[in-house]
C-alpha cells in the first residue's frame, strides 16, 4: 500500500513537476479555490471543492481547432493540432472524476473529437475521497458516492485522522504516477478514514421518470423563476460541454474557436432571422435540467449530473440542479402519497 | 470619496529599444481632419507614424474604437476634434469629452496610461499644431516603448 | 416589529390588496441568502433581510416573466432603490410599476412609491457611507505601476470564464442584446484570450458610468473572484468629482454619458 | 465578393515624388477584392475620370478607391465620375495621400508605406460601404422670420419679394425695431425714420407677408423644410381689424406718467398706447401691467370713447401654430447696462446716459423734439463727453469683443450736438477709431476736423456728479500721458451690443449654437456666415455679432436668398449619412434621445397587427439628422449606426491598420 503523509503534497506536486507533468490542484486565488497550475510554493487545499472543475483542462474554455493563412487571394488551411501536455489534476473530488466519463462519452459518440481526445490520453485524474461535505454536495442522489473512484486514475484516501493519504493506483497511467512519484509515496499500511456522510436529497430515477413526461408542465416556471440567465452554473458544472464556434482573424490568417457555451445565456438558440425557439429564461433553465437527467439518460444511459452541487454554491440567485430535483421528487411523492390514499 | 491618483508616469529607467510607433488617430472630419489637410497643404513635415481614420464628429468615436486599436497593437491612440464650442454638429465634442474624461481614468487604471491614449482639439486652421503633436505624442511614446505586449488589452500570442 | 416582520407584512399586504402581483424579496436557503419571487401572500412569511442579501433584486425587472406580473413589490436597501430610480429614468419600468419595500441595515422605511423612494433617498441617503476597503484597494492598484497594474489585471482576467454572471446580476445590464452578443462586428472577441476578457469587462465597467450604483451585485455573483468592483470604483470615483452626478436620486436624470456641460473638465486634452 | 477599383493619382510630381505611386498600386493589386489597380498622373483630369468610369463598367467594379488628394477636394468629382459610370456614387471613397502622406513626409519608404496603408483600409471601407441614396424631404415654403427689426424687415421682405410666404414675427406692438429710434444715420446723416418707415409699410401691406406682431415664438419642432412654430400671441386688448388707430382711446387714457421704453425713459407714455407716431401696425396695445381697468377693474374711459368698440378687455394669449420650411433668426441686440459699472455712477446719475438715449433727444419726434435738453433739469448742455468702449473691449466686464457701431455713432452723436448746440463742447474718450468702412474714416474725421470734437485717447477712471451738479470725468489722455478731468454737462456712454437675453433660450428651441458672448454661431465663419449648423435656420443682423445698419441689411438680403434657394425646388436633398436605428435590439434606454444634438430621435411605438403596443423604441428622423454620430457612441447595445461610418467599416479600417505581422493566437490555453 502506497501512502503519503498530508503535509506532503506538495511535495508530490514537485515530484510529478520534475517528472515532466504539468500538476494541477486546487489552489487558493483570493477569495476561491481554483485548479489551478501548480507552482512551487503553492499549497494544495483538500479541504473544499474548487469553483472550476476537471473540465477545464480537457475542453478549455477557448479552443483553436482551424487555423486558415491568406496567400495572394485565396485562404489556405493550415494544420492545427491539439494542445495536450502531459498532465496530472490532483485532488479533485471523485465527482469530478466521475463527469470524465460523461465528457469521454458525448466527445466520441458520433464521431471522435480529436483535440478532447489529446487532452484526455495526456491526462491522469487523481480523486481525493471526500471525508467532509457542505451543505451543497448531493452526490448519492445521483448515484455517485464520496468514495466513488469511477474515472478517476488513482484515488488518494484520508486515513490516520487527516495525517496521511492512500495512494491507490487504478489504471496504468495511475502506475505510472506512482512511479514518477517516486520517493514521496511510502510503503505503509493504514485503513482510510470514514468518508462523508450525504444525503439521499431525492431519488433521481423518480426525477427522471418525472421530467420525461412533463416537458410541458406549468412548474417550469416556478423552478426557473429566480434565474436571471448567466453562464456561471454550465461554467462550472464538471459535465457541461455545449460550445459555440467563432472566427477572428487579422490581416494574414484566420482561426476558428470552439468557446464554451451555455443553453442559459439567450444567444444559444437564437436563429439568424431573430426567432428563438428558448425565447424565455424558463425554456433554458428547463433545457438545463433536461438535458442532465433526461436526455443524456434515454440516449447513453448516463445520469449528467455528478452531484458536485458547484451549480448551487456559485447560483447567486440559489438556482441548482439539486434545488429542482427536490421538488420535483416532493411533487412526486406529494402525488404518490394522494393516489395511495 | 477621497480623489484617487492614478500612476501614469512612465518608469525612465526603463531604457527602451529603438522602434517604430504606430499611431492610430480618430479625427472628426470638420476640424482635425480639415487641420491635417492644413498642415499638407503647408507642407509641415511630421513623423510617418500615424494613420488617421476619419468620423464625422468626435461624438461618433465610441471607445470600442480605442479598444479594438490597442488590441491590435496600437502603440498610441489619438483622438481629436474640434474645440469646444466649435463643433460643426455643436456638441458632439463635448459629448465626446465627457466621454473620454471617464474612459481615460479607466484605461489608466486598468494599466493603459497617458502616453497610451491622447486626446486634442485641432482646428482647421490649426495645421501647425496637428504637425506638432504628431510630432510630439511621435516622441512621447519612442520614450515610452512599444506598447506592453503582455498588457491585457493586447491580442495575446 | 422587528424590521422583518415589518416587510412580511407589507409583502403580504401588497399581494393581497392587488397592489403588486409580485414580491420579490429575499429568503434563506441553506444559510444563503437567496431570492424568492412570491406571488402568494401566504409566502410571506419566508421573507428575511439582513446584510447578507447581496443580490440587486431590480435586475429581475427585465425578465419577461417577472413583467408579466407588473406591478411589483421590491425589497430594496438604498444601492436597490438607486437602481430602481436609475432604471425607471432610462424608461425600463414605468413609475407605477413598482412600489419600493424600501429598507436598510436597521430601518424599515414601509411600501413607497419610486417618487416617495426618491424622496428618501435625498433626504436619508443622499451621501451614503463610501466602502473605506473597498476604497482602499482601489487605492493600492492605483499606486501601482503600469508594469504592475497591466500584470495585475492580466492576472484578473485571465481567470474571467466570460460567463456573464456579472451581466445577469446587475440591474442596469437589461439591454437584450448586449455589445459582447455582437459579432458584425465583433468588437469584443468571445475568446476567452486576453483581449476579448480585456475588452469585456472595461466596457461592461464604462457601459456602467454614472449608472452604477456601487450595489456589488456583479462582484457577488462573479463565480471566479473578478475583483469587479474595483472597476465599479474607479469610475464612480471620476463621475462623482469630476461631473457630480449621482445615479438614482432623480426620476427624470439625464445620463452622464449622452450629456454635457461647456464647463466640464478638459485639462486632459491638449 | 467585392470587386474594388484602386486608382492612384500622381498629382502630376506631388505626391509621385514621395510616394512610390507604382509600388503602392502594385501593393494595392493583392489586396483581398482588389481587381482592378493603377496609378495615374492626374486622376482628376477628363482622362483620369474617363479611367474610373472605363474600369467600373469594364471591371464591373462594387467598389471605388481614389488615392489622391483630400476628399474636401475632389470627392464629389469621383463620386460625379462614378456615378456617370452608374456606380453608386457612395461606392466610392478616396484615400487622402497627399495632404496626409506625400505633402508632409520626405521619407520616401516610409510615405510609401503610410500610403499603402491608407489605401488598404479605404479598400477595407468599401467593400462594406452600402449604396446610399439622397434623402428627399418635402419642403414648405413658407419661411418664419423672428425679429421685425430692419434686418427681419429686409429679409422679409425680399422673400416675399421672391414670391414666398413670410410670417414675421415680433415681441413688441410694432416692427422697426432700434432703427425707427435713431434720429441720423451715419455716414450720410440722413433721418433714420424717412428711411424706414416706408420699408415698415410696405411690410405692412405686402400681400405674401403675414405680420404677428406683439407675438413670441414659444415652441419649435420639425426640421429643414418642415419645421412648426408655435406662436404666442400676448393679448392686446384691442382689435385690429375694428381699430382705426384714430388715438381718441390715447389721448383720453388718464395713466399718462408711464416712462416710454421707446424714448429710452425720457418721455412718457399712457397704459394703452402706439410705440411711435409711425409704428407699424399703426394700433394701440393695452399694457396689461398700468391699465386700471386691468389691474383694478375700473376705469374703462378707452373702450368709452373708442367709436369702433375695438377694446377687448377680455383678450387672451393665444397659441398660433405655423407651419414653414426656413426660419431667419433677426433677433438684434440690446444694449450692456452700465449701471454694473461703479466707476461711472452705476445707471443712478440721471445725465449719464446711454446711445439711444442721446438718440432721442437728438430726434425731432422725440421727447424734446430734437433739442439737445439734458434729463435732469432739461438745461441745454453745454459740455458733452461721450465715452466709447463702455462694456466693450473689457475682459473684467465679461466682454472682450468689440461692439463695431459705437466709434460710428458717437462720431455721429459728436457731429449732430455741434450742429445743435452751437458753441457746446464734445469730447470723446476713445481706446482706437474702428471707422473700416466706405465713408466712414471721413465721418470721424469731419466730426474732429470741421465740427471740432475733442477726441482724447484713453479710458475714463471715474464719473460722478459734483455738489454743484457738473458731472466730473477723470480719464487719462494716454497720448499726452496725463490724467485729464473734464466738467461736464452730460455723458453719453457708448454702452456695448448684446445679445437679446432670451435669445438663447431661442437657441436651445432651435438648436442653433451660441458663442461664449450669447451672440448666434454661423456654420462657417468665413463661408457659410448667414446659415447656422441647423439646416434650414439662417442668420441676419446683430444677433449673430455687432454690426451696422448696411450689414445688417446685406446679411438679411443673403439670408433671403438662402431661403429662395432652399424654396427653390419643392423637395431638398440631403446627403444621406445619418443614423438608424436597430429596432429588434434597441432597449429604448433613451441615451440616444437625450444625446442627439438635433432632438433627431424621437421614441417609436412598434405595436402589433391590432394596434397594441409591443414596444417602445428609438427612432431617427431622417431630416433632423445631421449624421454627427453620437448617438452611436451612447448606444450601449450598438442598436444604433451611421450610414457611411458604420461599425463595420470603422472596424475594418481600424483592423487593417494592425502590423502585418500581428498575430493571432498561436495556441489555445492549455
Amino acid at each position: 500500500m502506497k501512502l503519503l503523509r498530508a503535509d506532503r503534497l506538495a511535495d508530490l506536486a514537485a515530484a510529478l513537476a520534475a517528472q515532466g507533468y504539468r500538476v494541477i490542484a486546487p489552489i487558493r486565488q483570493g477569495r476561491i479555490v481554483r485548479l489551478a497550475e501548480w507552482r512551487p510554493g503553492a499549497a494544495i487545499e483538500t479541504s473544499g471543492i474548487s469553483a472550476n472543475s476537471v473540465k477545464d483542462f480537457l475542453f478549455p474554455r477557448s479552443e483553436i481547432i482551424d487555423r486558415y493563412s491568406l496567400n495572394g487571394g485565396d485562404f489556405v488551411q493550415q494544420e492545427v493540432s491539439p494542445e495536450a501536455i502531459k498532465t496530472v489534476v490532483l485532488a479533485v473530488r471523485p465527482c469530478d472524476a466521475e463527469s470524465v466519463s460523461v465528457l469521454d462519452t458525448v466527445f466520441n459518440w458520433d464521431s471522435n473529437d480529436v483535440f478532447y481526445n489529446a487532452r484526455r490520453e495526456a491526462c491522469t485524474v487523481v480523486s481525493l475521497a471526500c471525508v467532509r461535505a457542505d451543505e451543497h454536495c448531493f452526490c448519492t442522489s445521483v448515484g455517485g458516492s464520496p468514495e466513488s473512484a469511477e474515472g478517476a486514475d488513482a484515488v488518494l484516501r484520508v486515513a490516520g485522522g487527516g495525517d496521511k493519504f492512500i495512494f491507490e493506483p487504478l489504471t496504468p497511467k495511475g502506475h505510472a504516477l506512482a512511479e514518477a512519484a517516486g520517493g514521496v509515496l511510502a510503503e505503509g499500511v493504514a485503513a482510510a478514514d470514514p468518508v462523508a456522510e450525504i444525503p439521499r436529497r431525492f431519488d433521481v430515477k423518480t426525477v427522471t421518470e418525472w421530467l420525461n413526461k412533463n416537458f410541458d408542465s406549468p412548474l417550469w416556471q416556478e423552478f426557473a423563476a429566480a434565474c436571471l440567465g448567466c453562464g456561471a452554473c454550465a461554467y462550472a458544472c464538471p459535465s457541461c460541454h455545449c460550445f459555440d464556434m467563432q472566427d477572428e482573424s487579422t490581416r494574414k490568417e484566420s482561426v476558428r474557436y470552439r468557446n464554451w457555451d451555455t443553453c442559459g445565456l439567450a444567444l444559444f438558440t437564437l436563429h439568424t432571422s431573430g426567432h428563438n425557439p428558448r425565447s424565455t429564461q424558463t425554456a433554458r433553465w428547463r433545457q438545463r435540467v433536461m438535458h442532465k437527467l433526461s436526455y443524456i439518460p434515454q440516449r447513453f444511459n448516463l445520469t449528467a449530473c455528478m452531484g458536485c452541487g458547484r451549480c448551487s454554491r456559485l447560483c447567486p440567485n440559489g438556482l441548482g440542479i439539486s434545488e429542482t430535483c427536490e421538488k420535483i421528487a416532493q411533487l412526486c411523492k406529494a402525488n404518490h402519497e394522494g393516489r395511495a390514499r | 470619496m477621497e480623489k484617487i491618483e492614478v500612476q501614469t508616469e512612465v518608469k525612465t529607467e526603463n531604457t527602451r529599444e529603438a522602434f517604430d510607433p504606430r499611431l492610430v488617430a480618430f479625427v472628426c472630419n470638420w476640424c482635425t481632419y480639415a487641420g491635417a489637410d492644413l498642415a499638407g497643404t503647408s507642407r509641415l513635415q511630421y513623423a510617418p507614424n500615424v494613420r488617421i481614420i476619419k468620423l464625422p464628429c468626435t461624438g461618433r468615436i465610441d471607445p470600442l474604437l480605442v479598444l479594438k486599436a490597442f488590441e491590435g497593437g496600437a502603440d498610441a491612440v489619438l483622438i481629436s476634434g474640434c474645440h469646444p464650442g466649435d463643433c460643426h454638429y455643436t456638441s458632439g465634442n463635448y459629448h465626446a469629452r465627457r466621454r473620454w474624461s471617464v474612459f481615460g481614468k479607466l484605461l489608466a487604471f486598468a494599466g493603459i496610461g497617458g502616453h497610451r491614449l491622447y486626446f486634442s482639439w485641432v482646428s482647421a486652421a490649426e495645421g501647425q499644431k496637428f504637425a506638432d503633436l504628431i510630432n510630439s505624442i511621435t516622441k512621447e511614446v519612442l520614450a515610452a516603448g512599444p506598447f506592453d505586449p503582455i498588457n491585457p488589452a493586447r491580442r495575446r500570442i | 416589529m422587528s424590521i422583518v416582520d415589518a416587510i412580511r407584512a407589507d409583502a403580504a399586504g401588497l399581494l393581497q390588496t392587488g397592489r403588486a402581483k409580485l414580491v420579490l424579496g429575499y429568503r434563506s436557503r441553506r444559510g444563503q441568502r437567496v431570492p424568492i419571487l412570491l406571488t402568494d401572500a401566504a409566502g410571506a412569511d419566508q421573507l428575511v433581510y439582513d446584510a447578507e442579501c447581496r443580490q440587486n433584486l431590480a435586475a429581475y425587472l427585465r425578465k419577461p416573466e417577472v413583467r408579466q406580473h407588473f406591478p411589483v413589490g421590491v425589497v430594496a436597501a438604498p444601492p436597490v432603490m438607486r437602481s430602481l430610480v436609475m432604471l425607471s429614468a432610462e424608461s425600463q419600468i414605468a413609475a407605477d410599476a413598482v412600489t419600493v419595500l424600501a429598507v436598510s441595515e436597521n430601518e424599515y422605511h414601509g411600501a413607497l412609491d419610486l417618487a416617495a423612494t426618491v424622496q428618501l433617498l435625498r433626504e436619508k441617503y443622499a451621501n451614503l457611507a463610501p466602502n473605506e476597503e473597498l476604497l482602499r484597494k482601489v487605492r493600492e492598484v492605483a499606486a501601482m505601476s503600469e508594469e504592475e497594474r497591466a500584470a495585475f489585471w492580466t492576472e484578473q482576467f485571465s481567470k474571467c470564464t466570460r460567463c456573464y454572471a456579472c451581466r445577469a446580476a446587475c440591474p442596469g445590464c437589461y439591454c437584450q442584446w448586449c455589445v459582447a452578443k455582437r459579432n458584425v462586428p465583433q468588437w469584443i472577441s468571445t475568446a476567452d484570450l486576453a483581449h476579448g476578457t480585456f475588452a469585456w469587462n472595461i466596457t461592461r465597467a464604462f457601459h456602467h458610468a454614472g449608472r452604477c450604483t456601487l450595489c456589488g451585485a456583479c462582484e457577488a455573483a462573479c463565480p471566479q473572484g473578478l475583483p469587479l468592483m474595483l472597476l465599479n470604483a474607479c469610475v464612480a470615483e471620476c463621475v462623482e468629482k469630476e461631473f457630480g452626478h449621482k445615479t438614482g436620486y432623480d426620476l427624470a436624470e439625464k445620463p452622464l454619458i449622452g450629456s454635457w456641460r461647456p464647463d466640464d473638465d478638459d485639462g486632459f486634452v491638449r | 465578393m467585392a470587386r474594388v477599383g484602386v486608382f492612384i493619382c500622381h498629382c502630376g510630381e506631388n505626391i509621385a515624388r514621395t510616394v512610390d505611386v507604382a509600388a503602392a498600386a502594385a501593393a494595392a493589386a493583392k489586396f483581398p477584392g482588389v481587381v482592378y489597380s493603377v496609378d495615374y498622373k492626374y486622376m482628376c483630369s477628363d482622362p483620369g475620370q474617363q479611367l474610373v468610369r472605363k474600369a467600373i463598367a469594364d471591371h464591373k467594379l462594387t467598389g471605388v478607391v481614389v488615392a489622391a488628394c483630400s476628399p474636401r477636394m475632389h470627392e464629389t468629382t469621383f463620386r460625379r465620375a462614378a456615378a456617370a459610370a452608374g456606380l453608386n456614387p457612395y461606392l466610392l471613397e478616396m484615400a487622402n495621400v497627399r495632404e496626409h502622406c506625400a505633402w508632409v513626409h520626405s521619407d520616401r519608404a516610409a510615405a510609401t508605406a503610410k500610403a499603402i496603408d491608407l489605401i488598404r483600409a479605404m479598400v477595407e471601407k468599401v467593400k462594406r460601404n452600402r449604396a446610399l441614396h439622397p434623402i428627399s424631404v418635402p419642403v414648405e415654403p413658407t419661411a418664419v422670420v423672428i425679429g421685425g427689426g430692419i434686418a427681419g424687415i429686409q429679409a422679409a421682405l425680399d422673400i416675399a419679394t421672391g414670391g414666398k410666404k413670410v410670417v414675421l414675427i415680433e415681441k413688441s406692438p410694432s416692427i422697426g425695431g432700434h432703427m425707427a429710434r435713431l434720429s441720423e444715420t451715419f455716414p450720410t446723416l440722413d433721418c433714420s425714420q424717412c428711411i424706414l418707415t416706408p420699408r415698415m409699410v410696405e411690410v405692412a401691406n405686402h400681400p405674401n407677408i403675414t405680420l404677428m406682431t406683439y407675438s413670441e415664438v414659444e415652441a419649435v419642432a420639425g426640421f429643414v423644410g418642415n419645421f412648426e412654430v408655435t406662436v404666442r400671441r400676448k393679448a392686446r386688448y384691442v382689435d385690429l381689424a375694428k381699430c382705426t388707430g384714430c388715438g381718441e382711446c390715447w389721448s383720453k387714457c388718464p395713466n399718462k406718467k408711464i416712462p416710454s421704453e421707446f424714448d429710452a425713459r425720457l418721455g412718457n407714455r399712457t397704459a394703452i398706447y402706439r410705440v411711435s407716431p409711425q409704428a407699424v401696425p399703426n394700433q394701440p396695445v393695452i399694457d396689461a401691467q398700468r391699465c386700471l381697468m386691468l389691474t383694478k377693474g375700473r376705469c374703462g374711459v378707452c373702450a368709452k370713447v373708442c367709436p369702433r368698440e375695438a377694446i377687448n378687455f377680455k383678450d387672451a394669449d393665444e397659441l398660433v401654430k405655423v407651419k414653414a420650411g426656413a426660419i431667419v433668426l433677426a433677433t438684434g441686440f440690446e444694449l450692456w447696462d452700465h449701471s454694473a459699472y461703479g466707476e461711472y455712477g452705476a445707471g443712478r446719475i440721471a445725465d449719464v446716459i446711454d446711445g439711444f438715449a442721446f438718440e432721442r433727444l437728438a430726434s425731432a419726434s422725440g421727447p424734446t423734439s430734437g433739442e439737445i435738453r439734458r434729463p435732469s433739469d432739461g438745461a441745454t448742455p453745454k459740455t458733452v463727453v461721450f465715452v466709447q468702449c463702455c462694456g466693450s473691449r473689457d475682459e473684467k466686464a465679461g466682454r472682450k469683443y468689440c461692439s463695431k457701431i459705437c466709434c460710428m455713432y458717437t462720431a455721429k452723436h459728436a457731429m449732430l450736438y455741434a450742429h445743435k448746440v452751437h458753441g457746446g463742447r464734445a469730447v470723446v474718450f476713445y481706446m482706437d477709431v474702428r471707422a473700416a468702412g466706405k465713408g466712414y474714416d471721413e465721418f470721424v474725421r469731419r466730426a474732429v476736423e470741421k465740427d471740432g470734437a475733442e477726441y482724447i485717447r484713453g479710458r475714463v477712471s471715474k464719473i460722478y456728479r459734483r455738489s454743484d451738479g457738473k458731472i466730473i470725468v477723470r480719464g487719462a489722455d494716454t497720448l499726452a500721458g496725463t490724467p485729464v478731468t473734464i466738467e461736464a454737462d452730460l455723458v453719453v456712454l457708448a454702452d456695448a451690443i448684446v445679445p437679446r437675453t432670451d435669445a438663447q433660450k431661442l437657441a436651445r428651441m432651435l438648436g442653433v449654437a451660441y458663442d461664449a458672448d450669447g451672440f448666434f454661431s454661423e456654420a462657417h465663419p468665413k463661408l457659410r456666415p448667414v446659415e447656422t449648423a441647423v439646416a434650414g435656420v439662417y442668420l441676419a443682423g446683430v444677433c449673430q455679432g455687432p454690426k451696422d445698419i448696411p450689414e445688417s441689411v446685406a446679411q438679411a438680403s443673403a439670408a433671403a436668398a438662402k431661403v429662395l434657394g432652399l424654396f427653390a425646388r419643392p423637395k431638398l436633398e440631403r446627403e444621406p449619412v445619418i443614423a438608424r436605428v436597430n429596432r429588434t435590439t434597441c432597449a429604448h434606454c433613451r441615451a440616444c434621445i437625450n444625446a442627439c444634438p438635433y432632438k433627431a430621435i424621437e421614441d417609436f411605438n412598434i405595436v402589433d397587427r391590432s394596434g397594441k403596443l409591443l414596444r417602445v423604441v428609438a427612432n431617427v428622423n431622417e431630416g433632423l439628422c445631421q449624421g454627427c454620430g453620437t448617438c452611436v457612441s451612447v448606444c450601449r447595445s450598438k442598436s444604433m449606426d451611421l450610414d457611411g461610418f458604420t461599425d463595420e467599416q470603422v472596424y475594418l479600417q481600424i483592423a487593417t491598420l494592425e502590423p502585418e505581422e500581428s498575430p493571432l493566437p498561436a495556441r489555445s490555453s492549455p
